[in-house]
């Protein structure tokens, strides 16, 4: 049993924690530098950017040889929690959705001339991507066997009909991770391919408006009406979907819960300074008990959340698939992520609703935590199925050398 | 479902009036109203036309003469049901009017009240200031006595219809360091010194217009005081039961609709091939919340009755504030969470009361203030115990 | 604290009455009868002699001919606060009695009923069986047709006045397999083959005496069935609205006691030289259970207006009897977490309080089946949706 | 980051499983084996602990010196948590409160000569001992500074006045931990002595009736009026008092949540087996949704108070006060401990109140934990003060080598 970091992995933290302090923080504080849909400009973004690859603090997540640290998921679950103490955090060090996501599955998946062509421009922050499964009512949502794009093989080419739903960042995104149905086995009937905006046979039905703040690159509609796409951009083989999907979005689930942990923790942060400097009644708030009891719990709930995240972090990295941990983590993070945001805007009252703090921003973001990556009911009755399967068996520790 | 008991005839046959109001001249224009982020003029105007605005008014100013807060609370349930909780019609009629109600001479009362019934002037009330919020002993702005005017110095913020109002009745320290000695006086549109700074950015209520509002040197008339000089507090502290009554009806209202749209939404949507409510899980989520919204429109109906009666204590009005944003904000949340994905777009109704919500535990008083209140009254006075 | 306004003159001047009944006859005796496991007998005589038992009875059979529920509620609240939930005053005249007010011939009603007024004979009703639960469809004890009598064979579980009872209403199966053909039997202490298994030990409520019940080869006249042989099912299920009211009652009464006495208690008790009560967790604590009492009680008495106007349907009954029990343990835990140690000592009322509410979410239909029935009215019903 | 036990506590933990389900199991479902107070009774207890300790199952948690096996905290959650699925476990291997609690601070403060006397019948399973603090209102109850009890030094000895309440055991203890006041030092006022049943000058007023089921020898309220106790029986230094309070009540809360963690599993292993078996209205109750979930997210939330547990007690290893992590562990097991018994009444139904489960004896039993070694609202306010003093530092992860 051990709960310390490696200092390499503490190495990272820190130099991420001051670049956040130093070169971050600031930016996010001036309204100038966010776009219309409440991200950071472009311009402001490239500038960052491009200080943090000079710091070395870029796609730490990625093997060397790809370009990164190859931090393994221990680290990157120190590291991104640290990173998204801004808002504007992950994307800085390319460690946001969906490019964090897409760039691990290719890097897992690609062939090395794939790998060229379509995660080397990711890599270099030059393109950005989009990962398109989900599909509008009543096609594949949380259920891809319900998936209704389909990929007819013509020759050396196949041709994609369908639409897709809530793709984000597809307003922006250059390289495109499509899922479609090549066959109806259960198991084997879809595909992963890749293809490039600038191709014909598809486009962007509508920009659709969300509650929260967007990812550059919103959250779109796709129609395909005919889009060719070559047999050599097929990721892994025809059938292969269904576990590239599973390759994306196992991993991807745990990534969230990282940043989630790091705004977590900036929520806290904002209401104790708050609390510790408004005095009402005669009395700081800081002072009062009701407030002390909120911020306790919360600081005790973001430990939960960092425990959860860790084990299951350290579980993939043993190679598990550590569903269990994964879910575990998931139900707790984002339910903690929409706690502390809600309890920071309390304790700023008026000011929390009003977007003079990041508070309403995280607020808002926070709520799709709970109902994306599988909501908290789907978990619960995952984890019963695994208990009901397990037993007592279900809580272990495994045992060491 | 509980029934609604505390209706008689003429209210049904109001709500009737009020629901068509709202269906024929609020719903079309919801969507534009909160893109440009306050509802035209006209709709008080046309209110006032269908004698919606200030019912209570005696008729020689223009009103109906309706003391019964029932029809207002049937106007507000309609109004968000088939409106949008941003219309703030009801601050207009039952939070700021009655100060005038009250505290006015009939004088004031013939120059203030004809034109707020008919919606020819808006109305909005500065009580909060920057570094205030609930605490409002802590108020600075400050009117000095010039003989024949008071000079406005300060600067208000949070304040709801604040770029659309014609009359702001404004709190002001009138005793210099006396904290409780304040007057209420009635700022009018184009007095010189009142200026009005960007309007608000918000998590959520976008159509609701929040404003700040600066007063340099204002001279504001000796006839635009309300009451006296120095018992603006304790005014102020007597209206806040029945402003926390309004937005209790208006939470308790959001809520109502979000489940009923909800209903609605998981009987058709389907999910793994069954329809959403056909689950367990969205059931008993659905059973959860009807118990509650029921017990609380009890609770708050009971709460009206007593209001009419004039016997609506400061404990039980925030009791019932704290009760319904409580609910509304719950309701909401599940009712949300039973939409799914969909519930996070901006087409679906649901995402915008989402948003819309949060601020019901935060303004007329947080949820604290409201224990605190509904607490002491228990006799649990840390200040009155040894 | 929202004053009760349901009640007129003649209510309170009752409560008056049933507070000194209970307080001179109950109350000096609740530690022993809790200790024996069951109240005296004589209590049900005492309290038929005031007139307190099957007060809806029609004078002919010794009763007031008092419909108005409000007599019963307010008697049980005093049986709760100032006796214990364990005297089952109230199963007798409000769950079991209107079997036999409901559905028993003239001349039935005149053999059972007076004894059931006066306290001579005590009451009970056997439904639950070991493996039923609240499944009722489930029943397996079986009366059979032979002639002139019925033969009665089976056994019963969770018994409510099981031990004390001279009367038991008893379920069973008419139809052979038919699951929903059922009577109403009543046994009469004494009848050969009908014995009872010791008391059944419990988490709590020691003063409420819970049996089993065993039937083998009893001969139950003709002339002991209540209404139709095959219509038991639809009289239990009639019967079951106004049952969850009664407990609903129990369960307030029950909380608000808690409410009350902890009151005085955080008052009085000091800790870190401070009331408890002064701290602001504990009036925030109390300010929340204050809020749902109020919405609690509100949301009770319509119901119980309803029910004596005939109209309280199962699905708000469910409503009320869910809300209730689940503020019932939540209120009495938030309690004893204010007593701090001395709530886990049985010297304090509330640690028994909390053992007795346990059983609240579970008899009367479970917390999930009151959901069930709450959620299908809404039209949630995944075996009426495609 | 190594979330593994190491192979001996495997071992421990496995043969402490097989002798719960073989040996105690049966004998906690005969009723016959309770006594009066809901406890095992002492013929049943004694056989059970001379297989124990045949099975070399005994005192695990103390050094190998004192006749344990030095398994340490990691070591004490893991079997802990293993011994307490049943009801009676821990007391049969020696490892229950209050023995538990003094058998390990003598271990640490006691002078050999101290140790031979009072400590060796302990761990030898002759002598039961009692923890002698806490005072009925208005003296000291959680708060030690109130303590009211006196020592007053005469010559080469003290004299004990005072009253004590709720002390657990002392109906049947032979050794007695007491603290009392020997001056008005606001941390060096209070000293420990150790004392016998036999000694003359203090009684059992009474033994207190408590909600729940008692540990041997109830919770008794204790007059001293004259007791007297040589100078050789004070433990550590006269003003030392404080100081042995923190030691014995600091590791005690964490046993606790070790045991509770077994007692929630427990709850669970009753619901599930009841929900898998119970038919109602056509359908078994482990296939309704609602049932999956609450036994889904109390599987969850027993996982949580693991983590929570283990790493307080690893902390504890490393030789840290571990203060915030066991107050953390504390609010969650406790309230844990009292979802799943209350969790799983529900899920019985009638049969979960009555007492042909332990699930009564568990749920009466749980309402304590919550009470005691500091209320929930205590802890939350302790964390806040650790976060106001450590700011984003209250979440950190130690640097390994």
């Amino acid at each position: 049993m051990d709960f310390t970091l490696s200092p390499r992995i503490e190495d990272f933290r820190a130099r991420i924690a001051a670049f956040v302090e130093e070169e971050i923080l600031p930016v996010e504080t001036d309204r100038a530098n966010y776009d219309a849909h409440d991200n950071i400009t472009r311009e402001a973004l490239d500038g960052l950017r491009a200080k943090a690859r000079a710091a070395g603090l870029w796609c730490l997540q990625l093997k060397p040889e790809t370009g990164g640290q190859g931090l393994g998921k221990v680290g990157m679950a120190a590291c991104y929690e640290e990173m998204n103490r801004s808002i504007f955090g992950p994307v800085v060090f390319n460690s946001a959705a969906p490019d964090d996501g897409n760039m691990m599955v290719l890097e897992q998946a690609a062939t090395p001339a794939q790998k060229e062509r379509w995660l080397a421009p990711v890599v270099a922050g030059g393109a950005s991507s989009a990962f398109a499964m989900t599909e509008p009512h009543p096609g594949g949502g949380s259920d891809p066997g319900m998936m209704l794009t389909t990929a007819t093989r013509d020759g050396d080419r196949y041709v994609i009909r369908g639409r897709k739903w809530f793709i984000t960042g597809a307003g922006e995104a250059r390289h495109f991770i499509l899922i479609a149905r090549t066959s109806d086995d259960a198991r084997k009937g879809l595909t992963a391919f890749l293809f490039d905006r600038s191709q014909p046979g598809w486009r962007i039905d509508r920009r659709i408006p969300i509650m929260g703040p967007e990812e550059h690159g919103g959250h779109c509609e796709l129609v395909f009406d005919g889009l060719e796409i070559p047999a050599e951009n097929v990721l892994l083989n025809e059938g292969d979907g269904l576990k590239v999907t599973q390759m994306r979005l196992g991993p991807a689930r745990l990534t969230h819960c990282m940043r989630w942990l790091g705004l977590s923790k900036r929520c806290v942060e904002i209401a104790r300074a708050y609390a510790v400097e408004r005095v009402a009644f005669g009395e700081r708030l800081s002072q009062r008990e009701s407030i002390q009891m909120m911020l306790g719990d919360l600081a005790m709930q973001i430990e939960v959340g960092r425990l959860l995240v860790m084990k299951a972090a350290w579980a993939l990295d043993r190679g598990s698939f550590a569903r269990k941990e994964v879910s575990m983590a998931k139900v707790h993070v984002a339910n903690l992520l929409h706690k502390a945001a809600d309890t920071a805007i309390q304790i700023n009252g008026a000011r929390g609703y009003s977007k003079d703090t990041p508070l309403e921003w995280i607020y808002r973001y926070a709520r799709q935590a709970r109902l994306v990556d599988g909501a908290d009911e789907v978990h619960k009755m995952v984890l019963e199925r695994n208990l009901a399967a397990e037993g007592r068996e279900f809580w272990k520790w495994e045992v060491g050398a | 479902m509980l029934p609604r008991r505390i209706f008689a005839t003429e209210h049904d046959i109001f709500r009737d009036t009020a629901r068509r109001f709202v269906q024929a001249e609020v719903a079309p224009h919801v969507d534009r109203w909160r893109e440009q982020g306050h509802v035209d003029r006209d709709i008080f105007r046309k209110a006032g036309a269908e004698g919606l605005l200030l019912m209570w008014a005696e008729e020689e100013y223009g009103g109906l003469g309706l003391s019964d807060l029932r029809f207002d609370q049937i106007l507000q349930e309609e109004v968000i049901r088939f409106g949008d909780p941003g219309f703030y019609q009801n601050l207009h009629s039952q939070v700021v009017a009655p100060y005038i109600g009250a505290f006015a001479t009939p004088e004031q009362k013939r120059r203030f009240l004809p034109g707020a019934v008919s919606g020819e002037s808006i109305l909005a009330l500065a009580m909060t200031e920057p570094g205030t919020g609930s605490d409002l002993a802590a108020i600075r702005t400050k009117a000095e006595d010039r003989g024949d005017h008071w000079l406005l110095n300060g600067s208000k913020t949070y304040i709801s219809n604040g770029m659309l109002a014609d009359l702001v009745v404004v709190a002001a320290r009138t005793g210099g360091d006396s904290p409780r000695s304040m007057g209420l006086f009635v700022v009018e549109r184009g007095m010189e010194g009142f200026t009005r700074g960007r309007k608000l950015k918000k998590l959520g209520l976008p159509m609701q217009d929040t404003a700040e509002l600066f007063f340099t040197d204002v001279r504001v008339p000796k006839e635009n005081l309300l009451g006296r000089p120095d018992e603006g507090f304790l005014y102020m502290a007597k209206n806040l039961a029945n402003e926390r009554l309004q937005v209790a009806i208006g939470s308790l209202a959001h809520a109502q609709t979000a489940f009923d749209l909800t209903l609605d939404f998981i009987r058709e949507r389907r999910v793994f091939g069954k329809p959403v409510g056909s689950f367990q899980n969205s059931r008993f989520a659905m059973a959860e919340m009807r118990v509650r919204l029921d017990a609380a429109q009890a609770f708050l109906d009971q709460c009206v009755l007593l209001a009419n009666e004039g016997s609506l204590e400061a404990p039980l009005a925030a009791e019932v504030k704290l009760l319904t944003s409580e609910v509304e904000n719950d309701v909401i949340d599940a009712c949300l969470q039973l939409h799914g994905g969909a519930g996070y777009m901006e087409e679906y109704r649901i995402a915008r009361m989402y948003a819309d919500a949060r601020v019901s535990r935060i303004f007329a008083g947080t949820s604290e203030i409201m224990k605190e209140i509904v607490g002491r009254a228990l006799g649990l006075d840390e200040r009155k115990m040894q």
